[in-house]
């Protein structure tokens, strides 16, 4: 089947990213596809390259972004939560007049249009809050 | 009212708490926009958005009103509220804005099942 | 003596706990979400620490509680009032 | 026929609310806090949900509540339990 | 047991649900690698930091345990937990480790009442 | 009196940092003095230069740096919770090998220590979360 995931809560502050990713695995290793994740509310944290645990902490970004190398899954941020949350582009970040951004591929700022979209296009979407 | 191929967006956050409330907000507006039939549910704490008299919060805090007021621009009329959940909280239907449909506590699970589509706030 | 900030509903378990902490002579301080306890003037606390038992007003407006909070009479204070409280007891503590 | 994911605790608002969405022929599936429920076999949804309500093992252990959940004889699933599910059932809610 | 000077973190959160438990025993050990004396008090789910069959989270997410048993190391060695909040959650003093100090409710405000410095999370 | 405060909300997902901020100002126009604030947990997010609020909304960021400047308050982040929410200082971004920032004066990184220093320090130390 083809699954679309939600991710609404912050890496460290909220287990639901770990909850999401492992279930991905899962997913994958039943033979399912996963057509896109969508990050939206806190969960737009998950994207930023500037995330530094502790080295003995996973680091989410990594994940997800091996995730997107491996299987091909889209890894999509509303733009709308991520701007007011501190989470930028290169594109957004000269718009903004800011000196840094913090995210870039393989996760792409995009408008909610993308999460409705995604639930239309997926036999199943599970949220992740 | 239902339709198979509505979006039911199910609002359970109060105004000013969190950042809930105007995300599904939010979420119901674009849906809409994309021509999608969108319908509310309000439970729990998420009734307080329907709250009539509601200001603005804290200098630089949105009023969720004004969001509330442009469903209609947007073709979304159904706003339901379980009649329990305003019950639990000791409000009267008064208190809320116009245009809300009460609904008993039992309708829910069907409600639920009558869409396709589900997103919870 | 102290002051417990309380800034969830009066049904979290923050509310229980600032509950279990309260002591005789405490007093609290109803803010953000906990203003919704201006809904039910039959919670328990109500009676536990009056007349040491306050509704930030700024939080009840912007919530459309500012009338039913009045009409329940019950007690409210604007943040000069939080900031006289916070002098005249020495510790304070938030539950969340 | 919905499969109800719960994360957080069953004296939670959003256990109370999920309480209210669930159909005669839901599922429900308890993760992270949500996995704090095998201390309460009493609980009304053990009974409201038999017998399709499952507890996520790899959150049970992670709380120390494995051997709690198997003294209650609680129903437990791995991960690909939890995929089996979203097979299953065509639409899946969370709350939280 | 209670000193003046020392310092009571309040723990309320349980592990792996958000981070406040492993940010509040962060306090907790670097006030004591300061010098102060710290007691800490565990009330509703913050118990749960207590369970001595814990395991780590999923693949990444660091077990509570191995900070709990730190604790001793820097001579934090009262741990306090309200007999009710034990009830209230079906838990008995046996799930949790050893060296926990078990005390009734009624004394809960008399612990915050004797220490001048608290912190809550 | 020598006040210092505790925030521990993300701007936008709590309403704490918003609360704080109003009881400072009230503060001050009641003729105390703010020694520190101190953020913790997720009030680290308070400090990010990449915020980028729609213009309608008040970007904390922002006030909270006047804050420093009109009245000399000391802004505190505590570094562990920071760098694992992808809030770092330029120093830091070169320890650890990234190409971008966003913390900068008037907010300094900082130990957990100075939250202790400060509860010391000052007659009242109010906590928002």
């Amino acid at each position: 089947m083809q699954y679309g995931l939600l991710v609404m809560g912050a890496p460290y502050s909220n287990p639901a990213p770990h909850s999401a990713l492992r279930f991905a695995h899962a997913l994958l290793s039943c033979g399912h596809q996963i057509t896109g994740v969508f990050f939206y509310h806190d969960g737009v944290h998950n994207a930023s390259s500037l995330m530094a645990p502790p080295q003995d902490e996973l680091n989410l970004r990594e994940a997800w972004a091996e995730l997107n190398q491996q299987h091909g899954v889209q890894l999509d941020v509303c733009i709308a939560a991520a701007l007011r949350r501190g989470v930028m582009s290169e594109s957004e970040a000269q718009r903004h007049g800011k000196q840094a951004c913090n995210i870039a591929a393989p996760f792409e700022l995009t408008g909610l249009g993308q999460l409705l979209e995604l639930q239309q296009r997926v036999d199943r979407l599970i949220t992740f809050a | 009212m239902a339709s198979p191929d509505a979006l039911l967006v199910v609002i359970r956050h109060a105004p000013h708490g969190s950042n809930w409330l105007r995300e599904g907000l939010d979420a119901a507006l674009v849906a809409a926009a994309f021509g999608q039939p969108v319908h509310l549910l309000f439970m729990g704490q998420g009734i307080m958005a329907l709250m009539k008299e509601q200001g603005s919060g804290a200098p630089g805090q949105k009023a969720t009103l004004p969001t509330i007021d442009m469903l209609e621009m947007y073709d979304i009329d159904t706003l339901w509220v379980a009649e329990g959940a305003l019950q639990s909280m000791n409000l009267s239907a008064d208190s809320l804005i116009e245009g809300v449909t009460l609904i008993a506590d039992q309708e829910v699970p069907e409600l639920l099942s009558q869409h396709a589509k589900i997103l919870n706030f | 003596m102290i002051l417990h900030i309380l800034t969830k509903a009066p049904d979290s378990s923050a509310a229980t706990q600032m509950q279990q902490a309260l002591g005789e002579h405490d007093a609290v301080l109803l803010t953000e979400e906990a203003v919704t306890a201006a809904l039910d003037p039959s919670w328990v606390v109500w009676q536990q620490c009056q007349p040491r038992i306050f509704l930030l007003s700024e939080d009840l407006i912007s919530r459309g509680l500012a009338s039913i909070a009045a009409e329940n009479k019950l007690p409210t204070l604007e943040m000069e009032g939080f900031v006289a409280l916070t002098e005249q007891y020495e510790k304070t503590v938030t539950w969340y």
